[in-house]
């Protein structure tokens, strides 16, 4: 264990259950270390679904709550509402996020209710062995796609911005910096924030798509086609390259969801007080 | 006499009343009729009391928001009806995993599918205990008055926080749109129950080692455990577990409620208790049967009424000594012939048909029928 | 003592308020108890609605009607679907005249009265139909609580159409004093 | 200039992937010969006079095993 | 009936079960003329959810499917991926749709499958009576927010195009020519097409949100609210001062999925003839 | 004998060879261990016989999308296991009530919730059956060999298509992954039911009226018939019923099933037909038991096993039959007792204690294991 | 100018909204005194003459039981 | 005649597929029946993972292993975990010595084979591990039928890596030809 291993993890729990070289562990560290800079660990509470990915909040020494596949959100939304003042993250995977729990993304941000949804995107269907993802790239063959996949990609950032999200940013696992920055943004921003983070899975996403299943090389594929652009009209381009812009892409400042709440009781029991019953 | 006061209540309006009583503060739903009074009762009651009511985008978000709410700390209810009921199933495991204390009122209406859904109905006794994936446990309990609506509602929180587990109130269109009379106790003449939270140093602490009561503390999210809760089969200090932890944990959560079944199960008889005519119903059924025993005394005709309270788990014993000495059995039910199965389990007489008087469609029975039915079919 | 009660229409009518406001009633009658069950179409107005309103000295069972001892009737069409539910002998069949044409006269008991008529008529309002018709029909189902009466539509309705619904209540009270049936069935049992 | 006292390698949870050895700027891992207590082949710390603390190797490791130890300030010099 | 109902209309199953003065039944008669316009209602195939709006098809004398609360889409699906050359159209409510139905929306979006999804938005659960839905206005007082909705609105349009739709369009029941010639530009457009339809619903929104039942004043509240304006970047001013842009937002060519599956299934087959297994 | 080949095969595969052969072209699933590789294969094998294998966005999508290609006129199926089967639920009572045929596979996993997802277990009994609300019925084979895998498959669509119904074939993990030979007869050796649809003139075509067997034609929407299907209970021409029409609708599409069950149910006995003692299992747990009767006989232990294949409607008389003068009644299931509960009800003799063998938690239950309870529990 | 030689409204499915009095531009509609058979009250046609055939009411119509008949060419001018 | 093997190492490592081969293999033995069960962690890689393989000449209804004639071990995990199934008298304990340092003398009848530490000197690659324990057992499992593996073996891997998996295969043959065990178990029963 490093120093913020001995910190941070349940050391009863390990090793991780990931594979040789997963960018899900460097996601666990990445996250430690944000949270080691705020000082925050006592305030946090996560969340996660089902997957590869959804195991990451489980090593960490907080409070997790890991519930059924796609259904990390409502979970969060649960905690949050009865806990406020609390940190909650949710992490899940681009299969649990954007495939059977989409919705709830969609409901999250549109609610901006203030939480972190840290998308980690292997491009991948991962725990069960290398199925198609809604992020998979168009033509990609996995084991449910032998042709090729004929569905165009889900975009997590551009679906989260259209629901309302206030806070949405893309890095990968080769940006173990900017990640480390982009958590204690979104860990300080008041309001729903969305992060992906473009994972390497040697096994599946690198045995299936890439066509190697060296950590090296999936992680190399990473720095290679992730390209900063932080202007949502220079994506096409960068995307009909086959590459993919990462960066911190919006952060605006809305009315949260909680603090609307607390204002709504307020004024809820101050009229009743005064003997209106509306 | 305890102290209280009483209001005329619609059947969900009494849920309501209740669950904030026992202190439900989260709501987590979805409009659905004929459920959706709770809902809507709970929207204008919670944020009075710094509760927060929110309609979630589908009823699997609302019951997973709840499950969370649970481990925030906080008692947590939702309720639906049949369609959504399905949707539930899988959270209902869920709860039932992370044993996350909860109350699931599902009012029923008809079946299958969107059904009837303005209609009574019974149709989902079975799925009330068995719709989740695998082994698993749970209390459910079915009121047949506005009034049992409010006690049941007390005793669900009270048992859900007892057993850590969900209880479910199995209503139906008529209790859940019936307006009478409810006497509210006040708050001091009740009992509540709170889950344990652990006191011992968080090192020292095993997040899913049972008390002598078979549940565990239950360290939510707002007593600083930092605990970890999965819901996949764990071992005792709630990693993944194997074969082995996985048998111990999966019959734990299970015997924790079986091996406790004398602290809540519940079977009334009504009328004559040594009739040797039975009827046996539950929910909304109860009444029209009270009615039709209180018709046959009138005529001479000696008839009880069994009714169980508390269906799930089964309680075999008591309603084998309800039925003691009866000769004739008729399952009176809103279905073709569920609790008429348990019955038969239960009654491992070969001599006694177990009849089933079965009115479904919507079609609550009247009094009157369930004599012609003890004529016609003798 | 028990007497059943049926009020039918369509929905929009406000058919289940009728049957939520004399049940709301006898939380001012301890010795009395009351059910009050619904049951309507999937649509939030047309399509039959109903409400069955049991009131009883004993605990209530059985909560729907069974032998109805009043029945009202605010639209053809629940007439023409629930008038079988009527004993001609006994039950006693209120009708709005201005939608019914008529009762068969098998039916020995029965009291018109132009509720959504005059509401359109005397206040421009076809929403005060069922207030005019309680006001006309209270006598009927419980003798001598018009004043509780007057209390619980005041509270039943919204702030601003109070006034309006307490006047369209008195002017059925009115039409009652002034049009009631010879024999009053709510004495005779 | 900084220089590595000790990098250590958690022997318990080590996986081999070799992502230190790979990002590591100074070349100072090689594939080494010894199995963890998982079964996978470390890497060993083969120039550890090459290493510059950069902590890369640290921050990329997959699984949170490895610590580059600095030398000790005053050290450096030795 | 008038003509087109004579012609179109499934007489056992009259009247319809919509309220006095509902935009459902306007509906119902905009979408009959656009398929007589077009000669295809042999062509046709629909599916519809749960919810008020769900009846709309079932009246029309065509193959209808009226499935679960807010699995309309997914049933189109299935209909279209086995009858590729139907018009498919599935008419869904604001909740069916953006509520519970959402993540299908996404997905069928992303897929371009070759489909038409109407929905009508009369910012209300209508059918239940009256709850807020994702579309229902930020105060506005409905069954279950006596004290003024908190949650934003999830915005349709906006979603389908993030998703990818290929056409996108919002209009209402005041306006029946530009809807009938939107319902005809989708069924003959090749991918997926969203359309909008802002709806009165005098009964639940008149009462609850806008302060009257009356079927006129609701109907003249679109027509007052409803602004024509195709220009995505202009839409932030007119909702802010709480009106509503309408018009024929997007409509672009794209692979279609069917399209796509039959070109892969041919050049499968071929290759299996062929020898290869791949 | 029969033509055909042989070849080896994992479970899930010969599913999907026998899927392929009944004429199944539509596959809408969603992935899930240990059901995984049957929308794996169905994925390599549809595209080569011009089908279509979706990979929907969840398993609500999955089954409605199948439903949706069954009104389509295709022969359609899916697959999954635990969590999965409580999202089909609500679709599940859809296909029910719309009568569309389709095939759904559960290839069971450790319960409850997430359970244990490479483990196996018979947890899903009940859900199989009850899952969905309201009253509805279904039919549900068990398989136990990759070949049974495989014959089930075939007869699934058969029936679905005979009775307008889902069937389930309840699997479970080791006969999903397990691999073994299978004997793949050649088309024409085989007998393909296909749903009957109307060819009366449209005007005269009522589309809910059943036929003689209980079953309306289908007029799926490639035949021309502009069908109106609702999820409600309805009328004959498909329309809202009334009470009426719906008691009538509802109890058409149970008995329609119900009343035909001689024409699938089907109960094997293995072993010695008379011996006193009596094991009974389904699934994957009949190969053990068969190895432990084979085992008590080389002891000198004559042992019958009474392998239950169609679980559901539960064949009562069948397994009274099969239990005919056994003295001593073994349950043995990898689950908490779910078909030990229908043989209490079935057998109601109260001299003869149903006794249940049960190992859950993934554990497959070894031959040697079944002669010592018998031993021990004496 | 076009006229209408009737409006047939079908009294079966009337729900007797008055969308058709409100949207017709030529006054045409009253509010009417008989009931339809779903025991609403509908519109009476009170001035036909003034029916330009714009086809409006009947489009409007949620109800489609509206039906504007033109006269026959040629008889316009009678 | 019941023969059972037990091949067990961690994931990733192919030995699944061990089970596969052999299991495939039978199709060209129409005397025989074969089951192959498997059971494996969650995760992709690591994790302990086993596959049980029953060849027999009757119908076989238990589809796993309870007395193995013959175990496969190619991790250390997996020994430590699984060894204690085998029969100490019985079973022939095979194991890859390149993982694994030692099998406990108890163990009567135990062959070991260097699989990973030829797969990566030889052919530079750990995944062909498993096909050369293959090469290196066969005649322990099913003897005289090296012929028929090497062909499924050329049929179960992608093409570009088939001549690779092939001269593994042969590679561990010619292990067993040189190294073999003295007494062969295949033969002894
Ligand atoms: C309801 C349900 N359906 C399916 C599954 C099976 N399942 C587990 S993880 C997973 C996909 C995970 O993919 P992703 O979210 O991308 O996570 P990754 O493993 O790639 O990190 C699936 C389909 C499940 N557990 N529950
Ligand atoms: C699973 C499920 N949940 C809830 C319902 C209840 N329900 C029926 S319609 C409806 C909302 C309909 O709203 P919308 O889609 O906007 O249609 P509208 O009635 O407004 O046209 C709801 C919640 C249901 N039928 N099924
Ligand atoms: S399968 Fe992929 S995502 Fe999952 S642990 Fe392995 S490398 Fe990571
Ligand atoms: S990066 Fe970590 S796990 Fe990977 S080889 Fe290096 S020390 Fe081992
Ligand atoms: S700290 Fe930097 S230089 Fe030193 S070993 Fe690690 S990566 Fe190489
Ligand atoms: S409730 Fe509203 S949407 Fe539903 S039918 Fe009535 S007016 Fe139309
Ligand atoms: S618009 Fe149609 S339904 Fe409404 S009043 Fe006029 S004719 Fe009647
Ligand atoms: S056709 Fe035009 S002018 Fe004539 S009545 Fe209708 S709306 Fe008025
Ligand atoms: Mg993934
Ligand atoms: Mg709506």
């Amino acid at each position: 264990m490093n120093p913020l291993g001995e910190k941070y993890l349940r050391k009863d729990f390990l090793p991780f259950l990931f594979c040789p070289g997963c960018g899900d562990g460097m996601i666990v560290q990445a996250f430690l270390q944000a949270v080691d800079d705020l000082g925050c660990v006592d305030d946090l509470a996560l969340t996660a679904g089902i997957g590869c990915s959804a195991w990451i909040g489980v090593y960490m020494h907080v409070d997790i709550l890991k519930v059924l596949h796609g259904r990390a959100i409502p979970a969060a939304i649960g905690i949050k509402a009865t806990n406020p003042s609390r940190k909650v993250v949710t992490f899940t995977g681009d299969g649990d996020c954007l495939a059977i729990g989409g919705n709830h993304l969609l409901h999250a941000a549109r609610r901006n209710i203030d939480m972190t949804v840290v998308m980690v995107n292997n491009q991948i269907y991962a725990m069960t062995g290398g199925q198609v993802a809604p992020s998979t790239a168009v033509g990609s063959k996995t084991q449910t796609t032998p042709y090729g996949n004929l569905e165009r990609q889900l975009n997590g950032c551009k679906v989260a911005i259209a629901a309302g999200a206030t806070m949405v940013s893309r890095w990968s696992t080769a940006h173990p910096k900017q990640l480390i920055k982009t958590f204690k943004k979104a860990l300080n921003h008041k309001g729903f924030s969305f992060i992906e983070i473009m994972s390497q899975c040697p096994v599946q996403t690198g045995r299936y798509l890439l066509g190697s299943g060296s950590p090296q090389f999936n992680f190399q594929w990473l720095k290679d086609h992730c390209m900063k652009e932080e202007d949502p009209s220079k994506w096409a381009e960068i995307e009909a390259q086959g590459n993919i812009p990462v960066g911190d892409f919006l952060q605006v400042e809305q009315p949260e969801f909680m603090a609307e709440v607390a204002r709504m009781n307020q004024r809820v029991k101050e009229a009743q007080a005064k003997g209106g019953d509306r | 006499m305890k102290k209280g006061r009483i209001k005329v209540m619609l059947g969900n309006e009494a849920c309501v009343e209740a669950a904030l009583l026992a202190g439900c503060r989260f709501y987590g739903g979805y409009p659905i009729t004929p459920a959706t009074e709770i809902l809507e009762i709970m929207s204008r009651r919670l944020p009075l009391v710094d509760g927060l009511c929110l309609q979630m985008e589908d009823e699997i978000a609302a019951l997973v928001a709840v499950v969370g709410a649970s481990w925030g700390g906080t008692k947590a209810m939702t309720a639906t009806s049949g369609p959504g009921f399905c949707l539930m199933q899988e959270a209902i495991g869920l709860a039932v995993a992370v044993e996350a204390p909860c109350v699931i009122v599902n009012v029923q209406r008809g079946g299958p599918a969107s059904g009837q859904s303005t209609s009574t109905a019974q149709g989902d006794f079975y799925q009330a205990r068995y719709g989740s994936n695998g082994d698993y446990s749970l209390i459910v309990l079915c009121p047949s008055t506005a009034q049992e609506m409010f006690d049941h509602t007390i005793k669900a929180f009270n048992l859900s926080e007892r057993f850590r587990i969900p209880v479910i109130i199995l209503s139906d269109e008529v209790v859940g749109h019936i307006r009478e009379k409810v006497f509210i106790p006040d708050a001091d003449q009740l009992t509540f129950v709170e889950r344990k939270v652990p006191t011992v140093p968080m090192e020292e602490f095993v997040i899913f080692k049972p008390e002598e009561n078979g549940v565990p503390l239950m360290p939510t999210f707002n007593t600083g455990y930092k605990s970890p809760v999965i819901s996949q089969a764990k071992s005792l200090n709630g990693n993944r577990g194997n074969a082995k932890e996985a048998v111990e944990n999966i019959r734990r959560i299970v015997s924790k409620i079986e091996d406790h079944m004398d602290e809540f199960a519940e079977v009334q008889v009504y009328g004559d208790e040594k009739a040797e005519t039975a009827f046996v119903t539950f929910g909304s059924v109860c009444r029209a049967a009270r009615s039709a025993v209180d018709m046959g005394k009138e005529k001479g005709l000696a008839i009880r009424s069994v009714e169980v309270k508390t269906v799930w788990p089964f309680p075999d014993h008591l309603v084998r000594r309800a039925l003691a000495g009866a000769k004739r059995i008729v399952v009176a039910e809103m279905n073709l012939g569920m609790l008429q199965r348990e019955i038969e389990r239960v009654i491992r007489q070969p001599e006694i048909k177990i009849e089933l008087f079965s009115k479904i469609g919507g079609i609550y029975p009247q009094p009157q029928e369930f004599l012609r039915f003890l004529e016609e079919k003798r | 003592m028990r007497k059943e009660i049926i009020f039918t229409g369509f929905g929009g009518q406000g058919i289940i308020l009728m049957g939520v406001i004399i049940a709301r009633m006898m939380e001012h009658f301890p010795d009395l108890q009351v059910t009050q069950a619904q049951s309507y179409g999937p649509a939030s107005r047309g399509g039959a609605c109903r409400t069955d309103v049991v009131i009883s000295d004993q605990q209530i069972n059985y909560p729907k009607s069974s032998r109805p001892d009043v029945m009202i009737f605010m639209s053809e069409e629940a007439r023409k679907r629930l008038l079988s539910e009527a004993d001609p002998e006994k039950t006693l069949v209120i009708y709005d005249n201005t939608l019914i044409k008529e009762i068969p006269t098998a039916y020995k008991k029965t009291f018109a009265v132009p509720a959504t008529g005059e509401a359109e008529k005397e206040f421009k309002n076809r929403m005060v139909a069922n207030i005019y018709m309680l006001g006309a029909t209270i006598e009927l189902i419980n003798p001598g609580s018009f004043d509780v009466l007057k209390k619980i539509v005041a509270s039943s309705v919204p702030k601003k159409f109070e006034e309006l619904n307490i006047k369209a209540l008195e002017a059925g009270y009115e039409y009652y004093r002034t049009h009631k049936p010879a024999e009053s069935p709510a004495a005779s049992r | 200039m900084k220089g590595a006292e000790r990098i250590e390698i958690d022997r318990r949870y080590c996986k081999g992937c070799m992502l230190c050895k790979y990002i590591c700027p100074c070349d100072v891992y090689d594939l080494g010969q010894e199995r963890s207590d998982l079964d996978y082949l470390m890497p060993h710390v083969a120039r550890i006079e090459n290493c510059k603390v950069c902590g890369l190797c640290e921050q990329h490791c997959p699984d949170m095993v490895l610590t580059v130890v600095a030398k000790k300030k005053g050290k450096e010099k030795e």
